[in-house]
């Protein structure tokens, strides 16, 4: 790493890792944040005819400055299509025409199922009131890969969820294609210190890259339940300096989201 | 659009013709008949002049539609001898009211197998019509009538303009274009102009179907004549009502096949033959929309 | 009736009867032809404020000409809306808003059903095949008011439908209420020969007046059962000479649809 | 504003105020809060600050919703307040995804009892909200989730513009705002512009709302602030982050209602305080739509 930019932070690891699932053609559900970044890094470099859909029913958005919320006036200009939100959900989502969409938690299980409702064992008294469900649970089920996204402590990754708002591989195994979920099912995690897959068989959760600086011991400190570890366990690719000059000085020159 | 037809088009298909009044897909139409496509299941809300044609061409072996007729000027005469005995030979059909074959096309498009309604009670539709089912409601008890979804092999949708990934813009009627589309498997969209994608992303509101669901997307001015495209041209009524007379005597249908469809290689030829004075005379003058602004957000 | 004018034919006297039908402020569901000149001369007249609906997606359609079919370009050009197809049924109509609409018929029997579908006993094998269903059966499921306008003759005016593809009053009394029709029912039959209403309790279809120069018996050679005629049977108003100008002169000068 | 709250909107009202991020209605919101209305229960798919202000003002006893949050920003913690600790009084919630409650919206706007979907298999949510059914496919027999009709008795729905009797144009994020009108028994359209029908009647795709279901129209510049109309003015984010903090703490939130709500007459008031040089900086440069052409026909 050269001086004019300076090591990878955190963030542009997970926003490069994101951006790699990203496939060129892709229909991909954009939330705000690091995917949005991720995304449009991808536009940049491998996937330059993916299109952004965002929920609020924009399709084919080329926003010309960094979004603030999945509704930002800049994801309209510009775009080829605005639909009613109605339709979003149920052409793009219900319909089967997204190919990717992006999450993110505040509690998230070995199985890749999200909560994002209640913190506590009481949904009626819940101790932390969280936003709820929102687009989640049909990007969830719909899409036909979902990556998760989000920084990871052992109260985020629980060993069992306070509140099932999203289905990931459900129980695991062929339970979420028992229950006739359509989408392919999450496909990665991406955290502050790793990739994680799952298992191709049981659907369990499975470190497969760590990032530069992360030890597995940190990980495993940080995961709430006894983590698999795949055999071929290897260091998450960094960005290199042309891609954190477009990250740092094109997409979030004021650093929103690049922070930590 | 030959290409077009040829590579998405094939025999035996489920194919819906959309566009209601407006914006039906003629030139397409004609293309499917003169490479000769046979056996395909026709859906279309209201089968009008294109169906007694392509009926009449042999290229149907069901209908699946609404309403039947040459709209404000009376019937399908090649259709209705199909219907009424068999020739020049048997034709299955299944009906709907509009509706209905909207709640179908709906529930395809969302990914629903099915589309709830009140539409059929006290008809007898549901008699002839195995597809009418029924329903009952989980909140209110209530039987409600339901309709399955269409998913067909291929949707050819009409429209204004697009950009030439397919994103396409419509204006005026926009009947169940969108819905068509989005419940196909395949799509053509046939415009009367591929314009720059500047112009269909500087108003992303009117744009009816997006890039993603589009296979193909073909140039072909005058494609909806004798129908007609909003602020492009009027409906061809003289020709509605030669159609009339045309329909009622299966020789001369014959003989305006090969004239209009089989011996002309392409619509550039059609419109060669329509002549300048028709479509000068099809033309409405100017009314436009008025200013939008979306804003510049930097 | 002066001479500049003309008498009233009948067509002439059925769109005046159609028109006194419509109310100010009405969602009017409008076919082409009669009704349509009924609703025009009906703005015009006594409800300036009507709002005509055509179920190929226009409210509020103000044509600078006489419209050729119901999605008439002129219907579009000045129009308050347009909607998709699908919305118009599923708002306009399955959701309630449409207070008039106004239907024809190939067939009509005495509790106002309608056949538009085939004549003969056979479905499969029709001595005569009709359009079919359209917009019919929905319009007289949800409409608060619906009027039939039909030229009358034995033919039309059957005991027993050979389809039924709209409903109208079902068997009588309450049998429309009972199969849970939302909609108010047939409330007037316009002919070229009278004018009918329902009894409001075995709903069976009742002359209330016949038209200048028709005779009852006329009437009755012309319906294929045993007619009902009310006891205050009258004369069918006739239009006056302002409004024959205005039908003659402005809404239908090529007499397109005022042939007969 | 007032005359069309104080009409139409009554205690103890189900109250739809839409808007997805866009066109979100400040100003009639403000106005529910100062005419001290109770008990409502508040419809939105994404409750925000709003939402948070009406709580934190005691207008709401429940809360019916898909996602709720300072979008971007953080949390709600007047609406957080209340359903962690009853603070300052017990808010009764009703949760559901934004799909879900679309589809709610989408049955009541089309006068059906309930509207299937594919979307709560695997969640919790059913086990939370009784009114969460299912129902099964008469076509595939498979069981699909079912939501109720919302039939609400005000919507309230903010759009650019509007002629006199209503019929109202939206460019940008339409949101749910057609759902949301159709599915209610009163509306209140509060606009930027009331313009003449012409405008309005140019562009008759561009009408998302039609007069026939408004009963109030409210001319009111600058009402969505701080949220955004597209084309007019930008989301005020400074608002949002500040609002962070005042709804941490009672106490200013309360000077924040005092001061901005209950201290002001209207929403004229609002934007004097507000003042030119925020309005100035939230202002787009233009960005117009381009021209399209219906056609004159006659």
């Amino acid at each position: 790493m050269t001086s004019g930019a300076g090591a990878p932070t955190r963030a542009e690891i997970m926003v490069f890792a994101a951006c790699r699932e990203v496939r060129d053609g892709d229909c991909v559900f954009v939330g705000v944040g690091l995917p949005n970044l991720a995304v449009q890094l991808a536009l940049r470099l491998h996937a330059p005819r993916c299109h952004l859909i965002y929920e609020s029913g924009v399709f084919g958005a080329r926003p010309v400055r960094l979004p603030i919320s999945i509704g930002d006036p800049c994801l309209v200009s510009g775009a080829a299509q605005v639909l009613p939100m109605a339709e979003t959900f149920l052409y793009f989502l219900q319909g089967g025409r997204t190919d990717l969409g992006f999450l993110g938690a505040a509690q998230i299980d070995r199985y890749g199922n999200l909560n994002t409702t209640v913190v506590g064992p009481d949904y009626d008294h819940p101790r932390v009131r969280l936003p709820g469900a929102g687009g989640a649970p049909d990007i969830a089920l719909n899409a036909r890969r979902t990556v998760v996204i989000a920084r990871q402590d052992r109260r985020k990754f629980v060993e069992r969820l306070d509140f099932r708002t999203t289905v990931g591989w459900a129980e695991g195994g062929t339970s979420r294609r028992a229950m006739g979920a359509p989408g392919g099912g999450p496909a990665r995690v991406i955290t502050d210190l790793g990739v994680y897959g799952f298992d191709a068989g049981t659907r369990e959760m499975t470190l497969e890259s760590v990032h530069p600086g992360v030890t597995l011991e940190q990980v495993r400190e940080a995961t709430g339940w006894d983590l698999k570890v795949s055999s071929s366990l290897g260091a998450t690719e960094a960005p290199d300096e042309a891609m954190l000059r477009l990250l740092r000085e094109e997409l979030d020159p004021d650093r929103i989201y690049l922070k930590g | 659009m030959q290409e077009a037809v040829s590579r998405f088009v094939r025999d035996g298909d489920t194919v819906v013709l959309e566009g209601f009044t407006h914006l039906i897909p003629f030139a397409a139409g004609h293309e499917i008949i003169r490479q000769r496509r046979r056996d395909l299941a026709l859906v279309r809300l209201t089968p009008d002049l294109l169906m007694d044609q392509m009926v009449a061409a042999g290229a149907a072996r069901k209908l699946i539609f609404g309403w039947l007729g040459n709209p404000g000027v009376g019937s399908l005469h090649a259709v209705r001898r199909a219907v009424e005995r068999a020739y020049p030979g048997p034709l299955e059909i299944e009906e709907y009211s509009h509706f209905g074959l909207l709640c179908r096309y709906k529930a395809a498009a969302s990914g629903l197998p099915f589309f709830p309604l009140r539409g059929y009670r006290g008809t007898d539709l549901p008699r002839v019509n195995p597809h009418l089912k029924q329903v009952v409601c989980p909140f209110t008890g209530e039987t409600l009538d339901a309709v399955s979804a269409l998913h067909a092999d291929v949707a050819i949708v009409n429209a204004q303009r697009a950009d030439s990934q397919g994103n396409t813009q419509i204006w005026g009627l926009v009947g169940a274009q969108r819905e068509a589309a989005f419940a196909a498997r395949r799509v053509i969209v046939v415009v009367e102009e591929i314009v720059p994608e500047d112009v269909v992303r500087a108003d992303p509101n009117r744009t009816q179907i997006p890039s993603v669901v589009v296979d193909a997307v073909v140039e072909e001015p005058w494609s909806a004549h004798p129908s007609f495209v909003q602020g492009y041209y009027d409906r061809d009524n003289a020709a509605y009502l030669a159609w009339d007379r045309i329909t009622r005597d299966p020789a001369e249908l014959e003989r305006y096949l090969d004239e209009w469809v089989h011996g002309l290689p392409d619509r550039a030829a059609y419109l060669t033959r329509l002549g300048e004075v028709t479509q000068d005379r099809l033309r409405p003058g100017p009314r436009l929309a008025g200013p939008v602004d979306y804003g510049d957000y930097r």
